[in-house]
């Protein structure tokens, strides 16, 4: 299987300052890599590295084969990347059908604004509503909603659940294992591990920066106490 | 009593005027949040462009030639705007380069056609004046209020009911997400400030038989823009309508009323609408935030 | 470098690099004060109108640099200190000081009368408030036959100071223009460092949060309105000492816009970055214009649009790149 | 030299400096540029000198105002160690340079700023006036008009000082001859592009006539509107010379028909020394000279009479031996300074006519 | 006792859409009492509504026995009635002290004071340190409140507003964005606050909910569902099927000490 995403040495940060400091991640084709790490390890500055949010200063970032280490965000996007953003970052004076439209792709197959309604009701609702006018909730469901209707071969989630009620968690996690099963691999920064262990194939953590650990998610689960020392619990 | 409703169809027309000149400073700052301060440059470049195709107004073709070649002009102008504003995502440093711009444009300008004041005729079959209320009434004026109609429904239209306007109110409100749903938002960017640049020199070459061409003009239409902008709501294409309107009549209206003040009238109503309404009397969606 | 030292730097000032700054100031100072002593007549009025313009370039920085407010409207109470203090001059006395006094007071007050229309507001409304208040009080200098109308005010006799002699060269003039400025500088940047320069900061970053904290912006905003007016006065106040004439373009837009530039060309927020914007501003637009063959305005559109590409931050934003630098290296 | 005292020597010997201030931009700028040329124009045909002097002209921008003007001044007198300045088209700036050229005893020759005040109430031994005040410019007009119109006139100008001396000069002989008031209304100054308000206001009397002040483009904008709102067929329009004068004229082109103003100078004036003059100005410029050419020319021919006289070369010789120059000979006709150092001289009455296809300032009558 | 806070029939409507409708609630002092519900249930709203920052409709808010209901937010805020923001809300362009010595300035009335420097207030500096350590912010103190991740918004936020000295604190989901590490220390701070402090907080992770709360208060469609003990709350059927859907017990880790 070839890899969808593959990261090697990625460098990058903020005004000279260095946050990802040599990074190594890959992404099999259809499947889930969690990326887990304390606050500020470096997970939302990884996320937009690779969508070219933040310019790199060294490293590679292949998409599919292709190399768009440094390229422009919607370079990315349109070789088939969507970003669930931290923060959710709708569009807040757009209507949420605004917000969606903008998403929608002419000749959309999988997944169309009659899909992404049927599936998450609430927006359809509150579809006259401005994107400042909502729940937080309501927010990540659109921002779900939006990034989905770019029908993206790679997803990155930057923690999709947070600010969402445990039911809607649910929702959201059938909603990811039904789009693991249609074949998108994503990358999923998460801080409810119920989620991420329940979704992700692989778990890879992060600290200051670095990948220090990468494995399946069987194998991460099964050794409790390098878990904790990893991700700095207990 | 016949005073009156001529400077209020007088002010009309200047509003319409307004409108047109205020619109692509309105788009440009509501919609792209740069305020841009060559606005009143590039609407001086329009009206040299009529000075130099159609001063002497002797052929309706060659002015109505000189609209697309403002408009030309000014989106070229526009464009390059763009591009540097990108530099800085910072207002206030925007603002400085804007202005910077302005400056050389409007030296440059000077360098090219002089120092002294020119003047636009009306073309030909436009430019003699018809009897309204009993008073002659320059046609030319009345003709200014017909186009201010046709642009203020064509703008609202685009701007506010499409695709296309939803795509630039969100680059507004969020680069970098827009870029993210695989949108070139350069080119929105640099369009947004094409167009409006373009509206600001295609207002020069219509106020040309108005207001004529001269050093400085440009900084007087940029405050009155600038003054209609703020009154109507940043990037609110009815504000922009509502605020030339209000402002033509202060003026037209108001100077006939109260000749002595005409010189607060109008930033008097701005500060009255401001302190009542800050956010301006209609503003755009895009300038509320939670 | 650890936590506690981290915590130390917030202000800005460490202990090792206080003994530095000191030099710096220290030396800065001495060469201005002794530049009567070797340049002529011209490049010190020149000089003198500098730092005089610079006290009004930091009273706009109070607001829009420290409170984030940009204002095209400080020229009004520059004017107002700077008619007083003519004033002053001609009917009452030529003691500096008192000029001094004046003007301050002429700002304070004339800021504290208009400052509530514009306070409510913020951003370009702000901006478009305070040019209105700056372009009505003009209108009122430009038509105002007590203070000479569009004529200006002339007829200020030579200051004096502390019932010396009359101070008829312009160095002297100078000396006393140079020590006004430093205190108000060093006054500007007491209330910058202080709990309220750090509310202002507040103010400019969140309003909400700060109503959300207990604050009532509104009034700190107008508190900081009022004492740019009081600043703003003084420089007239300095600016009439050395002109001995007022007219309504000292008041106008230009000055105003100027003022502001000045303020983003230094970095806005700093103190002594937008006092060397005022110099450049200032030495491009009178020295050069003539040198240029009037093309003034476009070299000074052309520095604008240089400073942007080239110090984003401003004059004192290229500073804090070198140090940044520098420690990075350390 | 230190900035501590006060100093400011004379040039003796062959060489001589003055400098010349004079807007090279802003909305001043056209003025600017012929008076430059006027100067010019007075050098070349003496030979690159005055009072028998090699002169250098170092020049210096006036800008819009005293805030440019003043330390372009102060540049060139104590900087550039002018002997004399000749310019200031802004009356501020005029009368903020006063004190400044009183005290460093440094003549000062204005050649347009038309302020009253600059050779009345705050004259000095060291600022003459080679151009104008502004009541004088508008007082020759009144008495004409008051016998031409039946009727009331209405008063209307810039608001800013020299619009109201302008029209104070006016009414005073207006009225003295008889003449009576319909109206009148200054407009903001710099900030009036549209006059139809004013204008309406203007048929709502009864005026039979309007005497208006405005220079610039505004002039261009009243007289421009004034024919469009339809008041030039039914209404005389008057004014001070500047409202038709130079390139203003030329922008307005065919509107300004039948306007009639009152100035001391008009290329049209038909004397062998004016014609001459013109000749040989546009010969060097291609355009005809204004009276800000002219204004700038004369005050050349001032300072070579006064430097003749003046043998040390400073400015207290100089500003002594202005007071006895005596009479001009200039394209305006023969003019010479009063006891307030002010142009004594001739006004004429120019009425807007075509000529071969352009407009001109015909020289109707002389004015008394 | 009588209650620190207590609202009576609390409305808040946006437009047609009323979030908050008819909300009674009593806040004990020295409780700490959670706010759940679904999204868009009118938490957040109710908070706003409370804290002052949006007006009621209708109804009323009594703190500490008065009517504050038309009381601006500063004035509540002055009165030790508080709350932390949903999406961070911080000085961005203000160092990371001076974002919590804004907070500790205002309590100490030292705020418009400026006859010294800032630091030269040592009491003032000392206590905002020391709330930023409480949070784990202590070496970030230099940095620019915008050069913070997600998180550590989070945390800063906590720090400020406990800073501001309150009496009762609405926390707006607290531990949203926090890692486990973080959540956990959150908690632990939670715990260690001095007792008389009266907590409301807001909060989709239930851990730390059963953890902390006395009290739990159900919001459903902008009203109350149902109140009661932590156990009453997990055993109730209604707010299962509102809330919290398939109940999540099974164990993080498979294998391993705990
Ligand atoms: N400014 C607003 N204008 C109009 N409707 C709004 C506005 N803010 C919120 N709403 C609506 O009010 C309802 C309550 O929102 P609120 O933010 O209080 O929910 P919440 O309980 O905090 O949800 P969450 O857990 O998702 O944060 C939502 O349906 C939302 O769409
Ligand atoms: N705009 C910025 N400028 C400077 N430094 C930044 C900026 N954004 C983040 N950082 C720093 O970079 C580091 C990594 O931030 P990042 O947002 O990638 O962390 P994260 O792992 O996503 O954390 P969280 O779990 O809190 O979201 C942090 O130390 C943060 O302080
Ligand atoms: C006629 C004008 C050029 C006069 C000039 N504006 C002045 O101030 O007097
Ligand atoms: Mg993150
Ligand atoms: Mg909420």
């Amino acid at each position: 299987m070839t890899d969808v995403l593959t990261v090697a040495d990625l460098r990058a940060g903020y005004a000279g300052s260095t946050v990802l400091d040599g990074v190594d991640l890959s992404v099999p084709a259809g499947s889930f890599v969690a990326l887990l790490g304390r606050n500020g390890a470096g997970k939302t500055t990884f996320m937009h590295t690779v969508m070219g949010l933040v310019k790199p200063y060294s490293g590679s970032v292949l998409v599919a084969g292709r190399e768009l280490a440094g390229a422009a965000t919607h370079t990315v996007a349109r070789s088939g990347v969507a970003i669930v953003p931290q923060g959710r970052r709708v569009f807040a004076p757009l209507t949420v059908a605004e917000n969606l439209g903008l998403a929608a792709r002419r000749g959309a197959r999988t997944w169309t604004l009659e899909r992404v309604y049927e599936l998450m009701p609430r927006l359809a609702e509150r579809r006259g509503h401005r994107g400042d006018q909502l729940s937080g909730g309501e927010q990540q469901m659109l921002a779900i909603g939006r990034a989905l209707l770019r029908e993206p071969r790679l997803l990155l989630l930057d923690e999709p659940s947070d600010g969402l009620a445990p039911a809607v968690v649910d929702q959201v996690a059938e909603l990811l294992e039904g789009l693991r099963g249609e074949g998108i691999a994503a990358v999923l920064v998460e801080q409810d591990l119920h989620l991420a262990f329940r979704l992700a194939d692989e778990v890879a953590v992060m600290q200051k920066g670095r990948i220090v650990h990468r494995g399946p998610t069987a194998d991460f689960r099964a050794d409790r106490t390098r878990a904790h020392a990893l991700l700095g619990v207990g | 009593m016949v005073t009156y409703l001529v400077g209020a169809l007088n002010g009309l027309a200047m509003g319409s005027l307004l409108f047109a000149i205020a619109l692509g400073l309105s788009l440009v700052f509501g919609m792209m949040d740069v305020l841009n301060l060559a606005h009143g440059a590039v609407y001086l470049v329009g009206a040299y462009v009529a000075v130099a195709l159609a001063g002497d107004g002797a052929s309706p073709a060659a002015f109505v030639l000189a609209v697309p070649a403002a408009a030309g002009a000014g989106a070229v102008l526009g464009g390059v705007l763009a591009g540097l504003s990108r530099a800085t995502p910072h207002h206030l440093d925007q603002a400085l380069l804007t202005l910077g711009v302005s400056l050389v444009v409007a030296e440059l300008l000077s360098v090219f056609f002089g120092n002294d004041v020119h003047s636009v005729a009306a073309p030909a079959p436009v430019a003699g004046s018809v009897t309204v209320f009993g008073e002659s009434y320059p046609v030319y004026r009345l003709l200014v209020i017909g186009f201010g109609v046709v642009l203020a429904v064509g703008v609202y239209a685009l701007v506010e009911r499409s695709r296309l306007g939803s795509l630039i109110r969100a680059t507004v409100a969020d680069r970098g997400m827009v870029s993210a749903l695989g949108v070139h938002t350069g080119r929105v960017l640099v369009g947004v400030f094409a167009a409006g640049a373009g509206l600001a020199a295609v207002g020069g070459v219509l106020a040309g038989p108005i207001l004529g061409a001269a050093p400085g003009l440009d900084e007087k239409v940029l405050l009155l823009a600038l003054v209609v902008v703020v009154i109507g709501g940043l990037g609110s294409v009815r504000g922009a309508l509502l605020g030339a309107v209000l402002i033509g009549q202060v003026q037209a209206l108001g100077t006939t009323l109260l000749p002595e003040y005409a010189s607060f009238l109008v930033f008097a109503a701005m500060a009255l609408v401001l302190l009542l309404r800050p956010a301006g009397l209609l503003p755009a969606r895009t300038a509320v935030h939670a | 470098m650890s936590a506690a030292e981290r915590t130390q730097a917030v202000d800005g000032i460490r202990p090792r690099r206080t003994a530095g700054k000191a030099v710096v100031a220290v030396a800065v100072l001495l060469l201005l004060a002794a530049a009567p002593l070797v340049l002529g007549a011209y490049p010190v009025s020149t000089m003198t109108r500098i730092l005089a313009f610079a006290v009004l370039v930091l009273s706009v920085d109070l607001l829009t640099g420290v409170t984030g407010l940009p204002t095209l409207g400080q020229a009004a109470y520059f004017g107002a200190g700077a008619y007083t203090a003519a004033l002053v001059g001609i009917h009452l006395t030529s003691d500096a000081s008192v000029q001094l006094l004046a003007g301050l007071v002429a700002g304070l007050v004339t800021a504290a009368l208009t400052g509530w229309v514009a306070v409510r507001a913020r951003g370009v409304v702000f901006l478009m408030l305070t040019l209105a208040i700056g372009e009505s009080v003009h209108q009122v200098a430009d038509t105002w036959s007590v203070v000479g109308a569009s004529n200006g005010l002339a007829g200020m006799p030579p200051i004096t100071l502390f019932g010396g002699p009359p101070l008829l060269a312009a160095g002297f003039v100078y000396w006393w223009v140079l020590a006004a400025a430093v205190v108000v500088f060093a006054a500007v940047a007491l209330v910058v460092r202080s709990p309220y320069g750090r509310t202002l900061r507040g103010i400019r970053d969140n309003e909400a949060r700060m109503r959300a904290l207990g604050y009532r912006p509104a009034l700190a905003r107008y508190g900081v309105f009022c004492l740019a007016g009081a600043v703003a006065g003084t420089g007239g106040a300095l600016w009439a000492a050395h002109a001995r004439f007022v007219s309504p373009g000292d008041l106008g837009f230009e000055v105003a816009a100027l003022a502001l530039l000045s303020v983003v060309i230094g970095g806005a927020g700093s103190l002594w970055g937008p006092c060397l914007g005022a110099a450049l501003v200032l030495l491009v637009r009178d020295n050069l214009s003539a040198a240029v063959g009037g093309h003034g305005p476009l070299v000074l559109g052309l520095v604008f649009v240089a400073v942007v590409f080239l110090l984003p931050r401003g004059v004192a934003g290229l500073a804090a790149g070198i140090r940044r630098r520098k420690e990075g290296l350390s | 030299g230190s900035s501590l005292d006060q100093s400011g020597g004379g040039q003796a010997g062959d060489a001589v400096k003055i400098g010349l201030l004079v807007p090279l931009s802003g909305v001043y700028a056209p003025l600017g540029e012929d008076m430059r040329n006027g100067f010019q124009l007075y050098l070349d045909q003496h030979g690159g000198k005055l009072g028998g002097r090699t002169t250098e002209v170092v020049t210096g921008d006036e800008g819009e105002g005293p805030q440019t003007g003043v330390p372009a001044a102060q540049k060139l007198v104590t900087q550039d160690q002018a002997t004399a300045v000749v310019g200031v088209v802004n009356s501020a700036t005029a009368l903020g340079l006063r004190d400044f050229f009183h005290e460093s005893k440094k003549p000062l020759l204005v050649a347009n700023a038309g302020a009253d005040d600059i050779t009345a109430a705050r004259k000095s031994e060291y600022v003459w006036r080679t151009s104008f005040s502004n009541g004088k410019v508008g007082a020759p007009l009144g008495a004409a008009v008051a016998k031409e119109v039946e009727g009331g006139v209405y008063l209307i100008a810039a608001d800013y000082a020299a619009g109201r001396e302008m029209v104070a000069g006016f009414r005073r002989t207006f009225e003295a001859a008889g003449g009576k008031v319909a109206g009148e209304e200054y407009t903001p100054f710099g900030k009036t592009q549209d006059f139809q308000p004013f204008l309406s206001a203007i048929r709502g009397t009864d005026a039979k006539a309007v005497y208006a002040f405005y220079a610039g483009a505004e002039a261009v904008s009243f007289v421009k509107q004034y024919r469009q709102f339809g008041l030039a067929d039914s209404t005389p329009l008057y004014g001070a010379g500047f409202l038709t004068e130079g390139g203003v004229l030329d922008a307005q082109g065919d509107a300004a028909a039948g306007v009639k103003t009152a100035l001391h100078y008009s290329s049209e004036l038909d004397t062998p020394r004016n014609k001459e003059f013109v000749d040989a100005y546009r010969k060097a410029y291609d355009e005809a000279p204004t009276v800000y050419a002219v204004q700038a020319y004369d005050s050349a021919a001032v300072l070579d009479k006064a430097l003749a006289d003046a043998p040390g070369g400073t400015g207290e010789e100089v500003a002594k031996a202005l007071a006895g120059v005596g009479p001009i000979d200039s394209p305006r006709g023969r003019w010479s300074f009063d006891a307030d150092h002010d142009a004594q001289q001739k006004y004429y009455l120019r009425e807007v006519r075509d000529s071969g296809g352009t407009m001109v300032n015909a020289v109707v009558s002389e004015l008394s | 006792m009588t209650p620190l806070l207590e609202l009576r029939g609390l409305t808040r409507a946006y437009g047609s859409l009323t979030a908050v409708s008819g909300v009674d609630l009593s806040v004990l002092p020295g409780e700490r009492h959670a706010l759940i519900g679904p999204n868009g249930a009118g938490k957040s709203t109710l908070f706003a509504t409370v804290a002052g920052t949006l007006p009621a409709t209708a109804g009323t808010v009594l703190f500490d026995g008065a009517d504050v209901t038309a009381l601006p937010e500063a004035k509540r805020a002055r009165r030790g009635l508080l709350r932390t923001y949903q999406h961070s809300s911080v000085f961005l362009g203000c160092s990371v002290l001076d974002n919590v010595a804004l907070a500790v300035q205002r309590v100490h009335r030292v705020a418009h004071r400026f006859d010294r420097a800032a630091r030269r207030f040592r009491r003032t500096e000392a206590e905002a340190l020391r709330h930023l350590e409480s949070v784990g912010l202590a070496g970030r103190g230099a940095d620019p409140a915008a050069a913070l991740s997600h998180g550590e918004r989070r945390q800063l936020e906590v720090a400020m507003v406990l800073a501001a000295e309150p009496s009762l604190v609405m926390f707006d989901e607290p531990t949203a964005g926090m890692s486990a590490a973080e959540t956990e220390r959150f908690a632990a701070l939670v715990e260690r606050l001095p007792s008389e402090l009266t907590l409301l907080i807001v909060e989709h992770d239930l851990d730390v909910v059963f953890r902390l709360a006395d009290r739990v208060t159900v919001l459903h469609l902008g009203q109350v569902l149902a109140s009661g003990t932590a156990e009453q709350i997990r055993a109730d059927d209604a707010v299962r099927a509102a809330y919290l859907g398939s109940a999540r017990t099974d164990d993080l880790f498979t294998g391993g000490t705990p």
